[in-house]
């Protein structure tokens, strides 16, 4: 099959929108946060992007795509871009490398949920470079690389499982071994800039719908399909998160974006399996299902603090699981529980219990060898006059 | 009347609101600042060099008050917004004449 | 007639960046209002959407895009997009419905320029579904699902009647429906974040381009048409309305994007019938009479507060003549009045005032429905501390 | 050769995201002045937009692309768009005119650089008009439109020189006419608004892809090969400025996204005709280089205040003549330096200086013109107020 | 030497500020705040429960004048500031015992 | 004790704060405040008509110092942050009566 102008001006542009979620990620977490924490969780997903960027093309494509070793990471022989040319089937080869290049940025961006408003800047580059290189880029290999996943049959269309497990649980290990902010608890420490994290938050709806349907990597029916039932996951959501907070107060706007978000995350690794109606089951209980967990977060007292665990963590495990129960044949070629077919079920269940397992085992390691190292967090005084001026010098007056 | 004003920390600005509204003291204006006290700021090592991080954002609670409510204030106050680190702050007390009030247009002189 | 791969890439990318439009417009509108309504603007906006999704899909579409049913509105027969399926003329019938819902979700975010600072949100929410369904899904019927409008060979390339007209005279009943903000017309209600709104523009400016070249259907040249046309009037408008505004006083930043935003809506109906010559006027002009509009809006005491309808409303209504007159065969396939042909011209006039009643009279009694029921305005304690507080339970600092 | 869909959706949407680095320039340069003057740097940016766009279709794009005239510019034959058709090789005339377009506009908003705070806003229009015909269509005419310098066989793929080089002096030259800001060097001048300067980073990084990418005017591998070095180059730019400036003190986010842009820069002359692994070196010595050059001009107190000489200037330089050494036949078709082709580095350095020289001089005629006639410069109570409210009668808060 | 200080509804400083103009009041210095008063705050019925909204934006009026014109000031502040409704606000006054033109370098003790 | 408040321009700060400091006057609060003075604001000229801008953002600072202290501070201020042209400011100084720490709990009765 030779290039196709349609899918490669759909991957290029598809390729551009979801660069776009990483400073997305960034603005809508540093909305959140303290304003003296702002212009550093913008920074973190902007260098995020940045290292990833360049270990990507030096090895992480390697690992991720190269030829398979033993199930669980790709050989060297991608190194440096080595073989990959501008010549493939559909679209090039080196576009495929891209656009995966894209999703490896934002998965780190992911991350700082964890870490925010604590980390040692020089400490995050480091963990960083590490976590992409051993976290992201085998379990990238499993699902998409030709790796056990893949072997197994498990279904990830854009990434539930590599994208969001792997960030999820991973922000969950980095704020245990970092440990709750000072006086987390003691002190509200409420969302200071909403219109940030909404702006931040129509960026990512944005850049989703090419997340989802350029994981087609072709402008045809299963892109489309993976484009609505993205939308209607995303809207469910959002509907079902701020009705259910609007019992115990009011419809907050960051309950509804969060909801979005939810959503949006629970349809990733299905959106070319499912059906639109089945979209509004999975995005719909997402919302309902990641408020429970940030609650159950919150009373647990553990400041995993902008909620990458709830929202992208369980959401991607529903996602996946779900996958498994609502697969149509008619759809993306695989039938899933509703339809009979169990097996695709606990393929499902399986794939996604190792991600979270070694997605949370792995970072916890890296965490604590970082920690070791050179200390994962600032001093008391540098968190206290916030990370802005601590670690960048600069402050900012919105 | 007197006019009571405590530079706090922000981050306390809701315990010490709580307590005086318990002890029957609501009226107040708030002011955001920055400031920076006798110690001199914050010292934060930077590779080798120190660098100080003067201006820190604080809160200014501003209270008109009568003149016996001044120490029971005060008390409520220091309780809540004490830390024990640098950079709790200060109560300042100064002296008012007159209190007007819009709405019910009462005047009172001390 | 296959699927391409050109045409699909092309509208599944417009269909994302129309969706950027719909924060776009909180953006533009939130800056515009009093910082204690922000969040709510920005709120409005995004409920707007994720409700329009689901009622879209559910019913909507069916009642747009369904068989006619006496010219005036579709059958069931696509509830729950039964039928829209995955095949179809160059693209695929469901991303058809995709690019359609985008439109229906941004009409009603215009709409909530009439309720601003004042609307209780849960009463947008049940006004903006009888909205939707009552109102914006019949308009669509008549201009692009085969109604009355489209038999008489009105033409409404990406619009014009659908989305702004409509849009801009509901603002206009809601307004007169749930009347003035608090205070208005005595105490200045100045945009207090001019940046927010200047923003919200751009991303406006940025979408109007998928908005309107998506609307061929095609990557082809109406598509190609239609861009330029876009990108010229918008520039024109905001020239025309900068100029006007600067005899008056001073050249401001909102005139300039109001301007901007009507030459976009303006040549929204004739983009893919009008010759890029031709848009320079339909833009400078209507720079002109929606900032006339607005003036006659300030003097009558109306607080239609962040004019969609002198823009859209406005706007809309002059676009529509405009393509009666400019229209030329040889771009898009039909002549207007200055061809000869003075039939369009009365079709267009009759279309719109058609739109422009049906549009204003069924809002307002909507409004009055709801208002009756549940009460459309909120508190005037609440109002007065703002919908951000009183509707959200939230507050921002920017 | 016919009209192909997956081209021109390609080239569409690239025009969209392009034209939204204009308003990108507005933020970016608008959250680094001080608050009284953040309306302006956006208003700038947009009215540059709007009166580039209504230039091009009625003069500029026939001076750029009209029949070639003693290899200095082009005739008049397409004035007002006269023969600019729907029909083409690939994509549509008219759709090359658009692409076209959106680069002229943004050239001017980058040349905002040197007259910021303190530029007569209508003067500033008359110097725009008078420069993008008389600066920036001589040009694009040279390097695109089948000038000199194409006729050399100088090369630039996506405008090093054509955009870069003369805003980046052009902006030198503007600054040097119109003087230091009031108490500049006196009084410190930071960038106020942080975050704002990172969402324009954000769109300009976004929008880059559409730039570089989309001037191979096809959706091949070329355009592929410019997305690829692109990113890379922008990584690297962000990584060497930042551990630069991290040698002196802190590792700022305002270095890390200077850097981001200085590396977009270099790359943007040769992203289609280097490889990957050059861009890394393109991109990491324009971060180091741009980021000397700042410092440079801060040390020769020179208020050439939001850095396009420093970052467009010289970065667009250096990219000029690193096409000259990196090119690589096996990628576009012309070997550089390290190839053995010294011919082309000779081509490159002299297309570059020319370049650097018209721009420069003619820019500098050109504001000594207007300085003359009307006056360039606010008056020093105006410049004190600020031009938000001197200039636009308006003031935000954010 | 007078310290006067209104604490208003930020809606109110327009009016304010034209008929102190009117009077011949120019110099002021306006805080940006928030404040609750003795009636607590702002209630709202909600679903049930009452949500109490304190810290409402309100805007501080910073005047130094002279002892004879405090009566004058207040007077007109009362008048253009009221509404009636809980919230219009309070004016304190209170001594100044010096007051310096950095410009001028003029000093006024009182 | 005496507080010292100090409207200046905002781009003054720093040369104020430094000079302060060298004479060892480290503690103060800073405001964000809006001002206009006795010449009415900036005039500008525009299109034949006059638009005045009042409200020209300034910075206060608020100093509570001895008595001793208060030509000194008052002197360092004038110094630096004079221009010479409208609009440079104004100090005021009034009593205070009690000061307290909260971190140190000392209080000064003046
Ligand atoms: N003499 C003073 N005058 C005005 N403000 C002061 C003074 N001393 C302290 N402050 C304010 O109080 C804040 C905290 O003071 P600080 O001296 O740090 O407290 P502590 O001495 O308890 O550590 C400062 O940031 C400043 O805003
Ligand atoms: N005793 C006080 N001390 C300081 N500020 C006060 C005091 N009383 C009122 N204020 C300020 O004035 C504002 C309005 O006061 P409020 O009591 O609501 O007015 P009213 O009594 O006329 O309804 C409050 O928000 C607060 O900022
Ligand atoms: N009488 C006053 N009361 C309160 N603030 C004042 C007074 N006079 C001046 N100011 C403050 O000082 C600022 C500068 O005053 P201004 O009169 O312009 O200085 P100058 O007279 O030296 O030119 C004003 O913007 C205002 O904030």
């Amino acid at each position: 099959m030779a290039l196709d102008t349609g899918d490669t001006a759909f991957i290029i542009i598809c390729t551009a929108l979801v660069m776009l979620m990483t400073p997305g990620v960034g603005l809508f977490y540093g909305g959140m946060v303290r304003k003296k924490n702002l212009i550093s969780m913008i920074a973190l997903s902007f260098i995020a992007f940045a290292i990833v960027s360049i270990q990507w093309v030096l090895l992480g494509y390697s690992l991720s795509f190269g030829t398979d070793i033993c199930g669980f990471i790709g050989g060297l022989d991608h190194i440096g871009l080595r073989g990959v040319g501008l010549d493939g089937e559909g679209i090039p080869d080196l576009l495929f490398m891209a656009f995966q290049l894209v999703f490896a940025g934002v998965t780190l961006a992911i991350l700082t949920s964890g870490i925010a408003e604590r980390i040692k800047f020089s400490s995050f580059i480091v963990l960083g470079l590490l976590w992409t290189t051993l976290v992201y880029d085998p379990l990238a290999h499993w699902s998409w690389g030709g790796g056990w996943a893949h072997s197994l049959g498990a279904l990830d269309f854009a990434g539930g499982t590599v994208v969001h497990i792997s960030s999820g649980f991973g922000a969950l290990a980095l704020a245990l071994v970092i440990g709750n902010r000072m006086d987390y608890g003691k002190y509200s420490m409420e969302a200071e800039n909403i219109t940030t994290t909404l702006l931040g938050g129509a960026l990512l709806w944005f850049g989703w719908f090419a997340f989802n349907a350029g994981s087609a990597l072709s402008a045809n029916g299963t892109a489309v399909n993976a484009l609505v039932t993205t939308n209607i996951s995303a809207s469910a959501g959002a509907i079902t998160w701020m009705a259910a907070s609007w019992l115990k107060g009011k419809p907050s706007s960051l309950g509804m974006i969060s909801g979005a978000i939810a959503g949006l995350v629970a349809i990733t690794p299905g959106c070319g399996f499912v059906s639109p109606m089945s979209a509004i089951f999975i995005g719909g209980f997402a919302g309902l299902l990641c408020y429970g967990a940030l609650l159950f977060r919150v009373r647990r007292g553990l400041d995993e603090s902008l909620d990458a665990w709830a929202i992208h963590g369980m959401g991607g495990l529903w996602g996946a699981i779900a996958t498994g129960i609502f697969a149509s044949a008619a759809i993306g070629g695989v039938d899933g529980l509703i339809y009979g077919n169990a097996n695709q079920f606990f393929i499902q269940i399986l794939d996604a219990s190792v991600a979270v397992a070694y997605a949370f085992g792995m970072t916890y390691l890296l965490a604590k060898l970082v920690d070791k190292v050179m200390g994962l967090r600032v001093t008391e005084e540098e968190e206290y006059v916030g990370l802005d001026i601590s670690q960048h010098g600069e402050s900012t007056t919105a | 009347m007197k006019r009571v004003v405590a530079i706090i920390r922000p981050e306390k600005l809701n315990d010490v609101k709580a307590a005086l509204e318990e002890k029957g003291y609501f009226a107040m204006t708030v002011h955001e600042v920055k400031g920076r006290g006798a110690q001199r700021g914050i010292c934060l090592q930077y590779r080798g060099k120190q660098i100080k991080v003067d201006m820190i954002p604080k809160v200014e609670i501003e209270m008109v008050i009568g003149d016996s409510d001044v120490h029971p204030v005060i008390d409520t106050i220091k309780q809540n917004a004490r830390t024990g680190k640098f950079g709790d702050g200060k109560i300042f007390v100064s002296p008012v004449e007159i209190v007007v009030g819009i709405r019910t247009d009462d005047e009172i002189i001390s």
